[in-house]
């Protein structure tokens, strides 16, 4: 972290009033304030995090015993297809836009994003992508029932109609993270306060620079290969069909060279997060923070060259299965060994445990666990009983729940008092933490074991071997599903009531966006801030 | 209070019923052997680098704390550390690499093989023909639809039985085509060690030799639509004379079955074989009561082809509807299988048109 | 010539994930932009070219 | 935003736009560039090499076992199968097989068929001289035909492979008559009326 000793910026009093916000509904539609549109882009994704949270609970009943109880078994591929794309492309991506927009600016002592109105307009599609996506629930033929990864001949010949209004979704989708990708490295590479020279930036800014390239490089490849649906489904095109000389796996490639660095899209902000986290509770600075920057830099290349490792069984030649395992380990060290230095960074450092840091700590434990069982998967023979089971299941949540979804988490509990100007109330967000990581561990740890055991992925019943565990799951599907509703207890009740907050929050805090007051004004760092 | 127990010790103790079955199968093949100890291997290495990262975590987290007074030191970069630290781990990976590609050629391995047997996926069951006898049927799912409804009780193999298993003699390298009918499917049996995907339009081959005769159980791992869940896989495997013995007897059956199809059959024999083939074929679209899905599946009761003509209804079974997802039975179903759900639509399920039809009309 | 065996060596120990802080205040000082993308995609192909090197000879060697 | 930033700003935001343009036209180009990769390494035994095969020499010392299979895809109601389930062959030998189809419904149809090959390491080296499924082939109701199959097998296959498994799947593209096809595929003829 840039060590940025700043003197307090003396905000003129009038400076404030003259230009606040316009008032009522108009406020929201037609701003281009990086504050107002990062708050809808969180409120977005809090409300796409609840719907893809209910799918997940409906599946989670239906597993909760053999036999189909509550749903038949086309409308349960619907909630897994549908949960899978929520989370994906409405939770997560734009939780982390979200916290962009609100932090970059602020942080590299930018006035506000470097295209106001193509930010407004990259928020403003994508409630409209989702309503289009969730309206094929209520389609003849049901909504997409072909896995979030949506595989051919499944998601072309064998797809239900709604299929093309999951195409243009995506589409609008693809366009907003596109736009958002452009602003935000216009911002960081334009905007930079004078003295805040590309050496100091904060690492949530790094990481999200590296996300935005890798954004921009891959998000054409996903619309490419919904355009070839598209063109499969109405044209007469025959990209992935078989009978007009297409090839089905030519689909799993282009998808998953999409697909991994998506992956890595999704979890690097969370690194920048934990990097910025850490630090400030252990009052010590991030250890290595060259080695982090640059490790994360050699992502944006690296995670092109490993895609068919999503690929093992599909029957690759034996030259292709050893190549890519081999890339795929090679590359899991740089990345994996960063863990290392959030821990050094806590060696020796002066700990305390306010809510942002449990769950930075519950990212670093359980992200970790996350990434040894994709260690296992790489391993391409052993992949042979590991892919398309519950293994898999677990890998990736772990990653994501407790890696990505606890980062933003961390980030929202660590920089509300910022956004609304009120002490965050400790023991809500100690009880929100508890029950969210029992819940996580109770509800993914089970299905290592029965992915173990043999039990196959996305399916609605199975058999009484794996009864037990899948219980367990579902049980702690709900206790995390519920304690969810604390959060949104404490965030209401952050934004109403909790005593004022100081500018700089938390004792340990450095950088910019520690300068200025909380609740952070309306407009920040109109003249750039002084940093030498 | 006992459940907490019984889950604490199932953590600890590897269990011996299944229900807590925490780990990979070893299998029954020298591959899946060597599979399994791959997997342990990595594992305990990511144990041990975990214990150790944990261990440092978890020492800080109680040593350094603010309230006991810790102040956070000021060095925050040392990369002789981080060279160590990246370093090791990559030799252990390149270490791990050996052993992995060591039992990938082994999985590769293209010698001569004693049996051959195409296995095709359908949308929601498996084909095997066996390419040197001339045996070639269907395996459904047997676990009845009252078990998946929960009106009757669940059988200990619950939707992991079917009514012609494959079956393989033991000790013999056993080499399977492996190719898809629809939509890709992929075909598991986790005792085997064999997972390949059936790709529509495209062969796949794998093989397998199995040490110890015994039945063993798989389902389909890629997601294929509506029933993914219920196509499994259910190897037999019996010693080489026994073997031998089936593949007689099946062609034997298949005399049989030719003969069979010559014979008259009077009307409520047609209707009962009949009830048995609909729902094992037909009731997981047009549902047991023959109502159908609307907008997905016709309903039979009333349908103007099951009371229409009847040569229409019997093309429609045999042929399918290209475009639809009414497949066509002709290779599914024997000539008398066809005659009696023929018969038996026209004359249950709410229809009672009255006619019937024979077997031998059907095979020419 | 010499920041393109900088930047090389920038790139290599980025693959490996190490680096210290005076050579990164050293790049960021004096490398150019397009300088670090030609070198990270050569290196990127070289990486390639190496671990198919690598599959070739574990096939031949693990026989 | 000073005057100087905002063109360097639009610089940057075009440069980036095409940036995203072009990576979408490469997320096209992936399909041809797959092709070639296939052609090379016979990924997903898909098997380009047609025509006249020229092979130097027959190699008698060993035989390899060229097997047939065949596969009806989605409801295809033709009769189809191989003459000979199973043949040995001299690499460099050409050899000359037929497959039976037959149209048992009661209208015209025409159907496509698609080889593909295992293992895939051996599809670059599996020369078909004259096959039908260069051809789509159309069948008059209840009529049948003999299809030939003309192929040699590269005398460079590799020791170790000693099986090569042959398998079509005969599509039906009565309706998708006018289906253009997406990658001008050498094998792809016109309808024989």
């Amino acid at each position: 972290m840039a060590t940025v000793d700043v003197d307090l910026p003396h905000v003129k009093e009038e400076d404030q009033h003259h230009h606040g916000p316009a008032k009522g509904l108009g406020r929201w539609l037609y701003t281009t304030n990086h504050k107002d549109i990062g708050s809808m882009y969180l409120i977005f994704s809090l409300c796409m995090f609840m719907i893809g949270g209910i799918m997940a609970l409906i599946i989670r009943a239906e597993l909760f015993q053999p036999g189909l109880q509550l749903v038949e078994p086309n409308f349960f591929n619907q909630m897994t297809t549908m949960h899978g794309l929520i989370m994906v492309f409405g939770a997560v991506m734009p939780a982390f836009v979200g916290l962009a927009n609100w932090m970059i600016p602020m942080q590299v002592g930018a006035p506000d994003m470097a295209l106001p109105r193509m930010n407004n307009w990259s928020f403003w599609i994508l409630p409209f992508a989702f309503l289009i996506l969730l309206s094929s629930l209520f389609m003849p033929g049901g909504a997409p029932n072909f896995g979030w990864t949506f595989y051919a001949p499944l998601s072309t010949t064998y797809a239900p109609e709604s299929v093309t209004f999951f195409i243009f979704g995506v589409h609008i989708m693809g366009a907003s993270s596109i736009m958002g990708a452009i602003n935000i490295i216009a911002t960081i590479l334009n905007m930079r306060a004078p003295g805040m020279t590309l050496l100091r930036m904060p690492l949530f800014v790094w990481t999200w620079l590296i996300t935005a390239f890798l954004l921009i490089a891959v998000m054409p490849v996903l619309a490419g290969v919904v355009t070839m649906m598209l063109m499969d489904i109405h044209f007469g095109t025959s990209f992935f069909n078989a009978a007009g000389g297409g090839d089905p796996v030519l689909f799993q490639h282009v998808f998953w060279f999409f697909g991994h660095p998506e992956v890595y899209i999704m979890i690097l902000p969370a690194f920048g997060i934990i990097s910025e986290i850490i630090p400030t509770f252990a009052r010590k600075r991030l250890f290595g923070y060259a080695s982090m920057v640059y490790a994360v830099a050699s992502i944006a290349l690296l995670s092109f060259v490993v895609w068919a490792h999503h690929m093992f069984t599909v029957g690759m030649p034996l030259v292709g299965e050893v190549f890519f395992m081999f890339a795929t380990m090679l590359i899991a060290v740089p990345t994996g060994v960063k863990v290392f230095n959030w821990v050094a960074t806590m060696f020796r450092g002066s700990l305390t445990f306010e809510t942002p840091m449990l769950f930075a700590l519950a990212f670093v434990v359980l992200f970790t666990i996350g990434g040894f069982s994709g260690l296992m998967l790489a391993i391409a023979p052993a992949d042979f009983q590991y892919h398309d089971t519950y293994f898999v299941v677990a890998h990736f949540h772990y990653v994501l729940v407790p890696g990505a979804i606890f980062s933003i988490m961390a980030a929202t509990y660590y920089w509300l008092p910022k956004w609304t100007g009120h002490q965050l109330n400790e023991t809500m967000g100690k009880i929100h933490f508890w029950l969210s990581f029992v819940g996580v561990n109770i509800t993914f740890f089970p299905m290592h074991f029965v992915g173990l055991a043999g039990m196959p992925r996305r399916i609605p019943d199975y058999a009484l071997q794996f009864a037990d565990f899948n219980s367990m799951a579902s049980v702690g599907a709900f206790i995390f599903g519920f304690s969810q509703l604390v959060f949104i207890y404490n965030v209401i009740q952050n934004v109403r009531v909790g005593e004022k907050a100081t500018a700089q929050v938390w004792e340990g805090a450095q950088g910019l966006e520690w300068t200025v007051p909380s609740p952070a004004p309306y407009h920040t760092f109109s003249t750039p801030p002084k940093v030498d | 209070m006992t459940k907490a127990i019984t889950l604490a010790i199932s953590l600890i103790a590897a269990p011996a019923s299944a229900d807590w079955q925490i780990n990979m199968n070893q299998g029954v093949t020298a591959l899946s052997r060597e599979i399994f100890d791959l997997h342990m291997l990595i594992f305990w290495i990511c144990v041990v680098i975990g214990v150790a990262v944990f261990g440092v975590m978890f020492y800080s987290i109680f040593k350094f704390r603010k309230s006991k007074g810790a102040v956070a030191e000021h060095w925050h970069e040392n990369t002789t550390v981080e060279v160590v630290w990246t370093v090791i781990p990559s030799i252990i990976l390149i270490a791990m690499a050996i052993p992995a590609t060591a039992t990938l050629m082994d999985m590769y391995d293209t010698s001569e093989a004693d049996v051959e047997i195409q296995v095709t996926g359908h949308q929601w069951k498996w084909r095997y023909q066996y390419l040197d006898e001339d045996i070639d049927f269907f395996s459904n799912l047997a676990t009845s639809r009252q078990e998946i409804t929960n009106e009757a009780a669940k059988n200990p193999n619950y939707l992991l039985e079917v009514d012609n298993p494959l079956v393989i003699p033991a000790n013999k390298k056993v080499r399977f085509l492996i190719t898809a009918n629809d939509v890709i499917h992929s075909w598991w049996v986790p005792h085997f060690a064999v997972k390949k995907d059936a790709i529509p339009g495209f062969i796949n081959e794998s093989w397998v030799k199995v040490e110890e005769p015994g039945v063993y159980r798989g389902q389909c791992t890629e997601l294929c639509g509506k029933d993914h869940g219920f196509m499994p896989i259910v190897v037999e495997v019996k010693s080489e004379a026994d073997y031998q013995q089936w593949v007689s007897d099946q062609r034997a059956m298949k005399l049989a079955m030719a003969g069979e199809a010559s014979k008259e059959f009077s009307m409520n024999e047609l209707v009962a074989k009949g009830e048995g083939v609909y729902n094992t074929a037909c009731a997981g679209c047009h549902q047991p009561n023959g109502q159908g899905i609307p907008g997905a599946f016709p309903a039979i009761t009333g349908s103007t082809i099951a009371t229409g003509a009847i040569d229409t209804h019997v093309d429609i079974i045999i042929n399918g509807k290209s475009g639809t997802a009414m497949q066509a039975f002709r290779e599914q179903l024997s000539a008398v299988d066809i005659a009696a759900v023929v018969t038996y639509q026209r004359n249950a399920l709410g229809n009672s048109v009255g006619d019937l039809v024979q077997p031998n009309t059907i095979k020419n | 010539m010499k920041i393109w065996v900088l930047a090389i060596c920038s790139v290599m120990a980025s693959f490996l994930g190490v680096q210290s802080n005076a050579n990164r205040e050293r790049d960021f000082e004096h490398g150019r932009f397009s300088v670090f993308v030609v070198a990270g995609l050569l290196m990127t192909l070289i990486f390639l070219l190496s671990v198919y090197g690598l599959v070739q000879l574990a096939m031949m060697y693990v026989q | 935003m000073t005057e100087q930033n905002e063109k360097q700003t639009k610089r940057l935001v075009v440069r980036l736009a095409t940036a995203a343009i072009a990576m979408f036209g490469f997320g096209f180009a992936l399909v041809p560039l797959y092709d070639v990769f296939c052609e090379i390494t016979g990924l997903n035994g898909k098997n380009f090499n047609q025509g006249p095969a020229k092979v130097s020499s027959v190699d008698r010392s060993r035989t390899v076992k060229i097997q047939f299979v065949t596969v009806n895809p989605a409801s295809m109601p033709w009769e189809f199968k191989p003459n000979e389930r199973s043949i040995r062959v001299f690499p460099g030998q050409d050899r000359q097989t037929a497959f039976y189809a037959r149209n048992p419904t009661a209208h015209w149809m025409v159907a496509q068929a698609v080889p593909s090959v295992t293992p895939s390491e051996a599809a670059p080296y599996l020369h078909k001289v004259n096959c039908f499924c260069f051809d789509r082939q159309p069948l008059e109701a209840g009529a049948d035909i003999e299809m030939p199959l003309l192929f040699v097998v590269d005398p460079k296959l590799p020791e170790h492979i000693s099986t090569i498994t042959l398998s079509y799947a005969l599509y039906d593209l009565t309706e998708k008559q006018n289906v253009t096809h997406t990658i001008p595929n050498k094998n792809k003829g016109q309808v024989t009326l």
